[in-house]
């Protein structure tokens, strides 16, 4: 199953067992279900429930927020992610503030969905990866889909939450397959980290036995991937990698000993260098493992530049699985 | 609606009207004087001539439905609520404020009523509130206050059109009082609020009268629609703002605050023996919450 | 404005005016070609059936007038610059790009034209440049192309307002096709156009023809009171898309799409003499165009 | 000097100095001159290049993108820096990618100026420091107001970037006195640090001899200097504090003699943890001067909550001086 369909049946299955929860958003129903297919068929099967709405990103946001705080829950599609900068102020200011400035704790379900990154020649202001912007923010939790994840699980930690939550979605990933029974290829296998609140953990053997720990969101995992077997192959230098679920709140502490074995660790993502998630992570590596890596934690990110639209620009500029293998290779010694 | 004689207002009015009215009005007087002894802090805006409005509107609602207010929300608070001691004790950071001591004058949740500072921002978010009404909780309404400045702000017009394509149970009150902190509307909106709202498929009344009787007869059955179904309504009250916009700050000539002041519904000249009971009442008992709400201590913050 | 016959349409125009119709109608056509091959990536938003809206417009536009696009805007560039060479090279990401590839079918820059992909972005944009023109070289304006569905976003009342209190030289084009990607207008837009523009203080018109000189006529007029300080205009052409939203996207039904050709002001018999070889001759043109800039290497990126 | 005051004189200067410069926001106007008397003055000395604007904050920043697009130079006041959420869109979006989205360089020099910060009981939604909203975006310039910095020089700097610039402006600093002659206070005097395009250095006797380096932006200054004093003469502790000008880009190059000498480096800024600032610095730091550190860098944030309005509530959220203290001390032998 590809991961457009994975978290298409995954909506399916929450609006069937979850009568509160609504969906809306640009161009949402059928026979179109949103411009990456992610909402196909949900409004046939959900009449009523499923709205399309004018273009007003922030107003939209705004709508979804008012059904949670009425008693409803709500998951928004953003088209494209980058249109998400239009509803900073609501999730923000409103979402976010409001589960906890009230003096008391309210309940806000909602999951602003933001199909996101490069590689697709979309250009400038259609292919970012704007995750580093929502990071840090009290009420507000940022997760990523990832091909390794259960997504009927992920919606249901999300609306759980009970407060607004960002999904990232990696254009790139709806496209390829979802990964099962534990296989990522004929190389790779892969389990849950337990304890770490979905941290997925991809490695040949043994998840103990790494020369390096790449970690990254879902949307690097097949960079990551083709990375690992390049070193693998041709440098027999074997890493572990690990995908988390959620990347704020986001606690290293279960990752530690894994990191600590390794002594070596590159964190990789697509957005553009300076306060990104990464510096975060590895603020948080250093601090835990102080004088117990072998090397500071490596960034691997993508060019400080705006995303071209004509492919093999693009290419330049957004992470490669190359910048991977060089960043684990100037790790080790 | 006609303008009646401005001494008619208070003495056409029920005890309860009246004494809801001079309640606002001498919480909003205490906390000027308040913030003038440096005993508040941060800012507040108070709704000094508005008072009206929500005291006109609190009747036309129901337990179930919802109220959004802005900065300028004390009277909304007031008139829905009666409960001079929690929203003081929360402007000024004491036990039993409404929420704590975290959101103060600005950001109150209570039931089914909620403020932010942020204008235009609670738009959208009681259209949602609305469409969750519209189909969970038939015959209720949201209902959100702004001002003639907010108008200026995109996401007013994002959510009036959503409120109107849908149908949702949406009244939007704009209390124009012809300015924006120091703006005056005609500076800062162009065409008019009424064209606006219909231009958007919404419905609209415009209200010149400060009567709550007269302001209540009109919009009772515009109300009643808006909850039957027939669409978003917006309602303009042509307002005076008598105090500053929050303290010390008003800009404008003299000639333009007594111009606002000239349309106060308080009786320059006192009123009747019963307004002139009913006022020093309430102004005492204002002091008796002010005294008692100052000797609390410190709100503590849960969780 | 009445509708002349659909016949009449090509057969007035001049040479030059055809021309460039023909050229956008076969460059669009070729474009949707080349993705079919897999030739182009990424999105692309091809103006088939109108045409007509920026031919029309651009003779009414001079060298200091400044031209705001958005993501359905090669026909607003060639009829701006008759440069297809520059264009197919930048979508195509090829040498000779107009932005070297780096923007793409919906982000071009090209002297006082610019184009940018987030819908409504480009009208607070459109106002300070019109504000800067009204001051710095009076007589200039700033015109800014839009959808129908792009009337959803509160960026465009937000810029409208402010045109309107200070008297911008800004002309708002509507194309009203009737729908935005999958969602008709009256499923996203409450209330008219027409309406709301009025209601922001804008001048306002409604244009149902697709004859260029007609269109001139009725314009030129306007244009120029906003030249000499009457403030913002907004204009809206009832259209058709008679394509699809970008690539294999339409979810129109067959009788929609029908309806929607059926106001094509491509004939459908084929034309006249001179249409039939101008036709040919700017297939031909856009063949070589094609030919020859798929022949160039990749761009190169600058800096 | 105030600082409001010295901030004032710059526009005054800058507007006299170069016609081309607007001036808009909500308020600016005379006799009012802005929400915290910024601008008070201009629209009476410039008038026609000071506008009032509506309340739209989006609008207001696209048209001052416009104005600099088409030749003019614009600077923005939003009225507290909390709504420049609303702008989100128009800034990264609009103006940073502007120049150099289209292939090549782009002029576009827009000054967006955020009063910002708590600290006066303004409560939840007019209290917030979102630097690190903003930080990493190419064609985005990030600055904060220094109560040691020259704000004519700031101000011509922006301009000349010819890209967007966001300065922050600590309003706990409006009504502190603007630092001169080189001296900070009885313990403490001040300078530039060549070469590092304007980074105040805050020392008792000799910069190279402190037991610590705090890197800090303006905001942060008063805070900073109580900590430092106490340490002075509580703990005989002697720290050398760095104020920089601009927080992104941000090369701590030029700073790491002084940090490598002192060997303990705290960063400290009002915004909440997760994906900060003070995380980017402290990964240059650390990448850089790996191995040569006595601990890792630690960073001081306020609370991870909501700034309430009450006074009492409001200063157990925000970073106070005391924080800065425990940090330091904990960082030393
Ligand atoms: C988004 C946003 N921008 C600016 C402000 C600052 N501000 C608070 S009240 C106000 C004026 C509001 O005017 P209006 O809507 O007419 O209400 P009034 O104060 O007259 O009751 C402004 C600009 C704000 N709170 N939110
Ligand atoms: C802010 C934003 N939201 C959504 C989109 C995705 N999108 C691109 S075109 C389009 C439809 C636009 O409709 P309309 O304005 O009517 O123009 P048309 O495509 O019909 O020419 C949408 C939703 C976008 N580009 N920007
Ligand atoms: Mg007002
Ligand atoms: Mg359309």
């Amino acid at each position: 199953m590809r991961v457009a369909e994975s978290l298409n049946r995954a909506l399916h299955e929450v609006l069937a067992e979850d009568p509160s929860v609504r969906v809306l958003g640009e161009d949402v129903l059928d026979p179109y279900g949103g411009a990456f297919k992610i909402t196909k068929g949900l409004s046939s099967r959900f009449p009523g429930r499923v709205l399309a709405t004018p273009i007003s990103e922030n107003g939209i946001v705004g709508v979804a927020g008012g059904l949670a705080l009425a008693g409803g829950k709500a998951i928004v599609e953003i088209m494209f992610s980058d249109f998400v900068a239009l509803a900073f102020d609501q999730i923000v200011n409103f979402a976010s503030k409001s589960v906890s400035m009230y003096g008391r704790p309210l309940r806000l379900p909602l999951i602003v969905r933001c199909p996101s990154g490069g590689g697709r020649g979309y250009g400038p202001t259609h292919s970012q990866s704007l995750q580093k912007h929502f990071i840090g923010v009290p009420g507000l939790a940022v997760y990523e889909v990832s091909p390794f994840d259960d997504h009927r699980e992920l919606f249901g930690e999300m609306l759980a939450r009970g407060e607004p939550c960002l999904l990232f979605e990696d254009k790139i990933l709806y496209t390829r397959q979802l990964f099962g029974g534990g296989v990522a290829d004929d190389l790779f296998q892969y389990d849950v980290l337990p304890g770490a609140g979905g941290v997925a953990r991809v490695y040949v053997d043994d998840p103990e036995q790494a020369d390096c720990v790449i970690i990254a969101p879902g949307g690097l995992a097949h960079r990551a991937l083709a990375a690992m077997r390049t070193l693998l192959l041709e440098r027999e230098v074997s890493c572990l990698l690990l995908v988390p679920r959620r990347l704020y709140p986001f606690d290293v502490t279960p990752l530690s000993p894994l990191l600590e074995r390794a002594g070596a660790v590159v964190v990789a993502e697509e957005s553009t260098a300076g306060g990104t998630w990464g510096a975060e992570v590895a603020h948080q590596v250093h601090s835990r493992l102080w004088g117990r890596l072998r090397r500071p934690v490596s960034l691997v990110h993508s060019a400080a530049s705006v995303i071209p639209a004509a492919a093999h620009l693009e290419r330049d500029v957004l992470v490669q699985d190359t910048a991977i293998v060089s960043a684990v290779q100037e790790l080790l010694p | 609606m006609p303008e009646r004689l401005l001494e008619e207002i208070t003495e056409d009015l029920s005890d309860d009207d009246l004494g809801l009215l001079l309640l606002i009005r001498h919480f909003e007087r205490k906390l000027l004087d308040l913030f003038g002894q440096g005993l508040v802090q941060g800012t507040t805006h108070t709704c000094l001539g508005q008072e009206y409005v929500p005291v006109a509107l609190t009747p036309l609602l129901g337990e179930p439905d919802y109220v959004f207010s802005n900065h300028r929300g004390h009277g909304h608070y007031l008139a829905r609520f009666r409960d001079p001691y929690g929203l003081l004790a929360e402007i000024t950071g004491r036990e039993g404020a409404v929420c704590g001591g975290v959101g103060g004058s600005q950001h109150i949740l209570s039931g089914r009523y909620l403020s932010t500072g942020i204008q235009g921002e609670s738009l959208p978010v009681a259209a949602g509130v609305a469409l969750h009404l519209r189909d969970a909780e038939p015959g209720a309404l949201a209902l959100a206050y702004i001002g003639d400045g907010t108008w200026g702000e995109g996401a007013v017009y994002e959510a009036l059109n959503m409120a109107a394509l849908w149908r949702l149970p949406l009244v939007v009150v704009t209390e124009n009082n012809g300015i924006a902190q120091t703006t005056p509307t005609a500076a800062q909106l162009a065409g008019t609020i009424g064209d606006r709202a219909r231009a958007f498929g919404c419905r609209f009344l415009h209200v010149d009268s400060r009567h709550p009787h007269e302001i209540r007869d009109a919009l009772r059955p515009l109300f009643e629609r808006t909850r039957q179904g027939a669409g978003p309504l917006v309602v303009e009250f042509a307002t005076h703002r008598i105090g500053p916009h929050s303290k010390g700050d008003d800009t404008r000539s003299a000639e333009e605050i007594r111009h606002a002041r000239d349309h106060d519904w308080y009786p320059r000249e006192g009123g009747s023996p019963r307004f002139a009971r009913m006022d020093a009442e309430a102004r005492a008992f204002v002091e008796v919450v002010a005294g008692e709400v100052l000797g609390r201590p410190l709100s503590a913050r849960e969780g």
